[in-house]
């Protein structure tokens, strides 16, 4: 987890982004010290209702920079994910793949990656390809690295929190000993069709940058819209 | 106080007559009124009434107990609701959906073939209205042509107040018929 | 055996073979013990994306035939709201056992409180009554589990267990009966002739008679209000024909449900009305009081909804001071206020849980209110 | 006098047997859909289909949630559950866990399915649970009165977009495909051959298989976007919809007034739900016994 | 603060009480409406809508009403002032976020235009049963508002309050609304922007160091920032300290919940209680020589209007009040008449709710007789005589409350029906 803040410190330095504008939107708790490090306003909400929140504060001040960090993958906030891609709601969504919940002891999430370590009580499900997901339904940038490709995800990141829209990183970090499983038997292919990157049982796990587009965004379209049929009546929406 | 009934099924507009007659009476002639609303899920053919109870003073209690006026625009409407009517009420029907058998006063009129007349069914209603204003007497006409003029977009402003007169003008002929 | 693993023994020995659930501390270890266990007797669970959806099958389940449960905690429970109505309006028997904890919100997930009192019974929107029990001990936490599912199963309604995770870490031990000693309920199924089922058609208590989706009856359920052969309709009439009645399958048969437990009340000046894992402090306090020779009892809930009203009244009559400990700001002591009727002074005692363990704001609660007489 | 000369005229005619009593609740009769709706059309083509298929209906589930067309439940002679708005899907996974002979079809419209129900319904596909998912998509909320829905088509006007809709909309197909749907197929309300035919081929498959079924909304969509009646719409489909089998579904988009392509998009194989957990089963027993 | 001339609609309104409450949440100030079509609350954000884009305000539908609500809370944060409307089932769905916004203390509105439950019920017809939920919906203890209008006026009156009482003390606020009120339509008068006091929101004002998110002032209401300010908020919905920051281990929680009397939780139910006399606000009518009270708020208060001036000319002395905030409760009042009284009759359009406040409140001084009703329509004024008419005769005391029975229940059940409680 802290690999993924250092590359996310990094990466808005790298971008030139202003930090006091960021804010970071997450539904799992993360350590004080986070705030501190990369000096931004972090929110904690429920689970699964943290782009719900970030899209509510993005509409009303557009200013804001918004870092979302899911932890929990698409389970309960996978409405939100697919409906904010498909408005292209202009957030920064990291995901955080860590084929669990970190939180509680052994279970199974989406992403599952089955059968690494059998117990009575392991995968049976089929996971989510969610970058593919992510794609269909509009995202313009999508990438997935695990935490060990320190430098890729760092330029992931500069790269994609200047771009307006709804971009997606998925960040794959299990726990510490099997990291490095999951960074050796990886292999980068950049602009590789989604639909093929699908986390499956003995096989590579694909990384690299799948998705760059350009889309209008929600706020854009709206203000488009409204300028075509009102005119100077129409007011856009500012921050107080 | 008086109490007025408008009853038939969702799309005839029934609740749209309860607001531009409330509108009329409250902004206008500057007394009270309420309006409330009944209907069922379906967007059209289902039950559907609203209920305009009138006053000089303001409106404490909001529904209405016994109508003075029940307009019916189908034949359910006419059989659910004539009973809430009072002895000395006034029941006003279209005729063509409805066959009263009722031992109130009542006035007819052919408002949905009216309208059709006129280019279009959907403002059967306010045919009704013009009807239901000359003979109630509860409202003024202008009023009811101002509350038209703001409830209706723009473009049908014109073919409503032709239809509102029309009906308007029954009114006045089967009133005199009857003196 | 710890609470939480009594609990999944108590509903697979009510014959439950469904769950559906989504994880969340504290309560995990009663789906890991149920999912180790249910592969031996056939049952069935599944990881939903949500608790919405986990209740929601739950009660899809229970109309495929299964008796069927959830677990939960605070938040989980608040995301299933719109279900437990639900449940209710389609009267799907099911049992909810949700893991309090400490605070709103996320609050504090590995420590226990009692604040979702109320919740377990205003939770959901419109009117509806339900059944809440509370147990104390891991003991309880199989029987009342079981007891949850007999509930359900004969009231046709969603039964909620309030466990807290004092309770379901609890280690003791668990006596667990015989399968043929241990007596359930069974569902009032339908089996008359195909044409003429009416999905709600009730007789004296007021419970309909359910059958299985797949059996040819050919059924409709809705949750909008509904008549006798569940095709919703949309008056007033209709309206009052169901609420009445699942307000009052319950509360008239209040007393078959309601159940507590009694200590020293006979000469008692001064009661505490307590339950869940508070209990077992009060009770503490209150054999310890009586070693100083104050008269005091304990009235311990074991199932809150229904509330026991006649019971306290009676007691309010006859004691001069009620106290009332809760790991909440008062939940609990509302209705104790209420139907003690200003014949006993009430007074509550707010319990932080690190204090829970060595109730010693209770002791001086009891001793206040017998110093003041 | 001439409409009441008709009422009382179509109350002689004798009731006869219609050839749909055995699957429609006749005494709920009539429904409640306006005049030119889509719906029905859609429930006829699956009463077709079931009885083409001449499969048992007492092991047929409907499901629906809330909506015009989460009423399609309380009209068919199934076993039928109307449920919670947005929670078809997962009732319906519990039903088939709960008792796998069953058939269960989720019948429901596009802002139960798509918009509150989306997460559930990623998720069903991703699990590819045996459910046929028959999707009236009407472009509109219409039960609460003309809403914006995720699958209004850009610029078109709703009482919620009154200054025309500026959001993309939702493409169905490609949501279910990129969620692991095993059968997806879309249709207007027009191909009713095609559509029954589409409707039996997800009945049979196992897994998660859905059809979208295009369908007109009169009384809302329509009239705020002046596009005539219901006629006027079967009309607008016959000539703007193209048959495309195993188009991409990226392709699938809707726009305002634009063409319809409609097909049959994906037909593939993955394993069901039921089956991972029949095989997790037996791997936990093995390792059971062995311990 | 002054309303702002640009957002209050000034004059006479023909108009639903739906509406009227948008136009409410318009002239309050409200920039941003998130909502998800639900009858009977669709006609509030339609008018919204169409209103927003001259306002410089936004309003969203989204994908449901989880993410109405997250999104609302969002938008607070980010400096707006925000609300969603919905009804119950959406009421249901949002619990756990209420919740969120209790324990971040997060100023926003919700109003719930109830109809008739539990689960879909009857959409399109009048219910009063979410009223405890309210209170109690969201797991864990906190405190909000809730107001209950009585008419399109007060729609738009208590909407408007709702934002302030919202800003005020940091909480979420619900206007009770029903369908019957929000399908009700009436004169409307809405007054000129100048006559409207705005709250403003309590910002820190102070060094941005010296800032900590949940520090509190006498009122126990703490200072609230804006999001990208430079203030490096934490904000969490788990149990956290003064800096916002959650606690993580046991030990210095339960150091810390010593420290803070109960942790930060207690503080969100007593900043409401303390404050209670301040926030209550009740009408009363005829209550000097009153022997019954009848209690009843929303519609409910307006439909015994007709049953008590029929008791009065019978010659019973009988007197009203109504409750225009539900909750906080004013328990203070109804214990005082108590002592005055012989009953209460407490019309409500659901099974008991509010009445078990009255009964507590009351203490066993007063009979208190609830006239039950199932939903789907008002009560008819007769079932009010005949419990106030009961209540004024009644000497007795009963030992729990008594229900009414009722006209319907008797059509529906037969006379014979299943004995009461």
């Amino acid at each position: 987890m802290d690999k993924i803040i250092e590359a996310f410190h990094d990466g808005i330095n790298k971008s030139g982004r202003d930090r006091e504008k960021m804010c970071m939107v997450t539904d799992i708790a993360y350590d004080p010290e986070v705030v501190d490090y990369l000096g931004v306003d972090l929110f904690h909400t429920n689970r699964g209702r943290a782009i719900a929140f970030a899209t509510g504060m993005k509409l009303s001040n557009p200013n804001l920079i918004l870092a979302v960090f899911i932890g929990d993958m698409a389970t309960l906030g996978g409405n939100h994910f697919v409906h904010a891609a498909r408005r292209n709601m202009d957030l920064f969504v990291v995901c955080v793949n860590d084929f669990r919940y970190r939180k509680v002891a052994a279970q199974e999430t989406p992403g599952d990656f089955s059968r690494l370590e059998f117990s009575s009580y392991c995968s049976i499900e089929q996971p989510l390809n969610l970058p593919h997901l992510a794609r269909s339904n509009g995202a313009v940038y999508v990438a997935r690295w695990t935490a060990l490709h320190h430098e890729d995800l760092i330029n992931s990141m500069a790269e994609a929190l200047p771009q307006a829209g709804f971009k997606l990183i998925e960040v794959i970090s299990p726990k510490p000993e099997l990291l490095e499983f999951f960074y050796l038997n990886s292999e980068i292919k950049h602009g590789e069709d989604t639909a093929k990157v699908g986390i499956e049982e003995d096989k590579k796990i694909v990384v690299g940058k799948f998705v760059e587009r350009e889309r209008e965004t929600f706020i854009d379209a709206y203000n488009k819209q409204h300028y075509k049929v009102l005119g100077d009546k129409f007011i856009k929406i500012a921050a107080e | 106080m008086i109490e007025v009934r408008f009853a038939g099924f969702g799309g005839q507009g029934i609740i749209r007559s309860g607001l531009i007659l409330g509108r009329a009476v409250s902004i206008f002639d500057e007394k009270f009124a309420t309006m409330n609303q009944n209907f069922g899920p379906e967007a059209r053919g289902g039950a559907c009434s609203s209920q305009i109870v009138l006053s000089d003073t303001k409106i404490l209690y909001p529904y209405v107990t016994r109508t003075d006026y029940l307009v019916a625009m189908s034949q359910d409407a006419y059989s659910t609701f004539e009973h809430e009517l009072k002895d000395e009420g006034t029941l006003i029907i279209d005729v063509d959906l409805v066959r009263a058998n009722s031992n109130k006063k009542t006035y007819d009129i052919p408002s949905t073939r009216m309208a059709e007349e006129l280019g279009n069914k959907i403002i059967a209603n306010v045919v009704m209205l013009g009807f239901f204003t000359a003979i109630s007497k509860v409202v003024s006409k202008e009023a009811m042509e101002k509350s038209i003029r703001e409830s209706v977009p723009g473009r049908f402003i014109d073919l409503n107040l032709r239809a509102f007169n029309k009906g308007y003008d029954w009114g006045d002929k089967k009133l005199s018929e009857d003196n | 055996m710890n609470g939480n693993q009594a609990c999944a023994e108590g509903s697979l020995a009510a014959g439950c073979r469904f769950l559906g659930f989504y994880p969340i501390q504290p309560c995990f270890e009663i789906v890991q013990h149920f999912a180790d266990r249910c592969v031996d007797v056939d049952g069935t669970f599944i990881q939903m994306e949500d608790e919405i959806s986990a209740l929601a099958a739950v009660l899809g389940a229970s109309w495929a035939g299964k008796k069927a449960m959830t677990v939960t905690s605070g938040p989980g429970f608040s995301l299933m709201m719109e279900h437990v109505g639900l449940g209710v309006m389609l009267e799907t028997p099911c049992v909810i056992i949700e893991s309090q904890r400490f605070g709103p919100s996320e609050g504090y997930p590995t420590q226990a409180g009692s604040g979702d009192v109320m919740q377990s019974r205003w939770g959901s929107h419109g009117d509806y009554e339900i059944i809440t029990l509370s147990p104390n001990c891991p003991q309880e936490m199989f029987d009342l589990t079981v007891r949850a599912f007999n509930l359900s199963e004969r009231y046709r309604l969603p039964v909620v267990v309030l466990a807290d995770k004092a309770v379901g870490s609890m280690v003791e031990a668990v006596i667990i009966p015989k399968a043929e000693d241990l007596r359930l309920k069974k569902r009032k199924r339908y089996s008359g002739p195909k044409g003429k089922y009416l999905p709600y058609e009730y007789d004296k208590d007021l419970v309909p008679w359910m059958v299985k989706a797949g059996q040819g009856y050919r059924f409709h359920v809705t949750g909008l209000t509904h008549d006798e052969k569940g095709y919703p309709v949309m008056n007033a009439k209709c309206q009052e024909w169901n609420v009445h009645r699942i307000i009052n399958k319950v509360r008239l048969f209040s007393d078959d449900i309601i159940d507590y437990e009694e200590g020293y009340t006979e000469d008692a000046e001064v009661l505490v009305v307590c339950y869940g894992s508070v209990s077992r402090a009060a009770v503490r306090a209150v054999r310890q009081v009586r070693k100083e020779g104050i008269r005091a009892g304990f009235f311990r809930l074991k199932t809150l909804w229904p509330f026991p009203e006649q019971r306290i009244l009676e007691l309010a009559r006859q004691v001069r001071t009620i106290i009332v400990p809760e790991m909440n700001y008062g939940q609990a002591f509302l209705e104790v206020d209420r139907c003690s009727r200003g014949k006993a002074e009430t007074i509550f005692v707010h319990q932080d849980f690190p204090k829970v363990r060595s109730g010693v704001d209770i002791i001086n609660a009891i001793r206040k209110a017998d110093v003041k007489a | 006098m001439k409409a009441l000369e008709a009422v009382e005229k179509q109350e002689e005619i004798p009731p006869t047997e219609h050839p749909m009593d055995d699957v429609l609740r006749m005494d709920r009769i009539p429904h409640i859909w306006c005049p030119g709706c889509g719906i029905g059309l859609a429930v006829t083509a699956f009463v077709n289909a079931l009885e083409k298929m001449q499969v048992d209906l007492d092991k047929v589930c409907v499901v629906s949630g809330i909506g015009c067309t989460g009423r399609v439940a309380g009209y068919i002679k199934t076993d039928s559950f109307h449920t919670t708005h947005g929670r078809a899907l997962p009732f319906a996974t519990g039903l088939k866990l709960g008792n796998p002979d069953l058939k269960i079809v989720v019948f429901s419209g596009d802002g139960d399915i798509v918009s509150i129900g989306g997460n559930h319904f990623i998720h069903a596909a991703r699990r590819n649970i045996d459910i046929l998912v028959i999707c009236v998509n009407n472009f509109i909320y219409a039960m609460t009165g003309g809403q914006v829905a995720p699958t209004t088509p850009r610029s078109a006007y709703t009482t919620t977009s009154p200054f025309g809709n500026f959001e993309t909309p939702s493409n169905i197909p490609q949501l279910a495909e990129s969620a692991g749907a095993v059968y997806v197929a879309r249709w207007t309300s027009l191909h009713m051959r095609r559509l029954t035919q589409s409707i039996i081929e997800g009945f049979q498959k196992p897994g998660f298989s859905m059809v979208e079924v295009i369908s007109p909304c009169a009384m809302y969509y329509s009239r705020i976007n002046k596009l005539g009646l219901g006629i006027d719409m079967m009309k607008f489909y016959h000539d703007n919809s193209v048959i495309k089998h195993g188009e991409p579904t990226e392709n699938l988009d809707i726009g305002f007034q634009s063409q319809i392509i409609v097909g049959k998009f994906v037909d593939r194989e993955r394993p069901t739900f039921s089956e991972l957990y029949k095989g997790w089963k037996k791997e936990v027993k093995t390792v059971k016994r062995e311990s | 603060m002054k309303a702002d001339p640009k957002n209050v609609f000034t004059g006479s309104h023909y108009i639903d009480g739906d509406v009227a409450c948008a136009y409410g949440a318009v002239a309050a100030g409200c920039k941003y409406l998130a909502g998800y079509p639900i009858t009977p609350s669709t006609e509030a954000a339609e008018a919204f809508a169409v209103k927003a884009p001259y306002v410089g305000a936004q309003f969203i539908q989204m994908e449901d009403e989880l993410g109405s609500i997250a999104s609302v809370l969002g938008a607070s944060w980010a400096g707006k002032k925000a609300m969603t409307i919905t009804s119950g089932p959406g009421f249901s769905l949002m619990m756990e976020t209420i919740g969120l916004g209790a324990a971040t203390e997060t100023p926003f509105v919700i109003i719930n235009i109830q109809r008739a439950g539990p689960s879909t019920g009857v959409p399109t017809s009048t219910g009063q049963a979410d009223m405890m939920q309210a209170k109690w919906g969201s797991h864990g203890d906190y405190e909000i508002i809730a107001l209950a209008p009585e008419s399109p006026q007060e729609s738009f009156e208590l909407t408007f309050k709702a934002f302030n009482l919202a800003e005020r003390y940091r909480v979420p606020v619900m206007v009770m609304s029903d369908e019957c009120v929000g399908h009700m339509a009436e004169k409307v008068v809405i007054p000129n922007a100048q006559e409207l006091e705005v709250e403003p929101r309590r910002y820190f004002t102070g060094s941005k160091k010296d800032y900590k998110p949940f520090k509190r002032d006498k009122d126990l209401v703490p200072w609230m920032a804006r999001a990208g300010a430079g203030y490096k908020l934490y904000l969490t919905g788990l149990t956290h300290g003064e800096d916002g920051r959650p606690i993580f281990d046991v030990k210095t929680f339960e150091m810390k919940s010593k420290s803070l009397r109960g942790s930060t939780n207690r503080y969100l139910v007593d900043k409401i209680r303390h404050n209670r006399d301040k926030i209550i606000k009740f009408e009363e009518h005829q209550t000097d020589d009153a022997e019954v009270v009848v209690v009843s708020y929303g519609i409910s208060a307006r439909v015994a209007i007709k049953a008590v001036k029929e008791a009065r000319e019978s010659g019973i002395k009988v007197g009203t009040l109504r409750l225009v905030t539900v909750w906080p409760f004013p328990e203070k009042r109804i214990e005082e008449l108590a002592h005055q009284v012989k009953g209460f009759v407490v019309p409500e359009i659901n099974y008991g709710q509010v009445v078990y406040e009255v009964d507590r409140c009351s203490q066993g001084r007063a009979n208190v007789i609830l006239v039950p009703h199932g939903g789907a329509a008002v009560h008819d004024s007769d079932d009010i005589l005949g419990a106030i008419k009961q209540a004024a005769t009644d000497h007795n005391p009963y030992d729990r409350i008594l229900e009414y029975t009722t006209a319907l229940e008797r059509e529906v059940f037969g006379e014979n029906m299943v004995s009461k409680i």
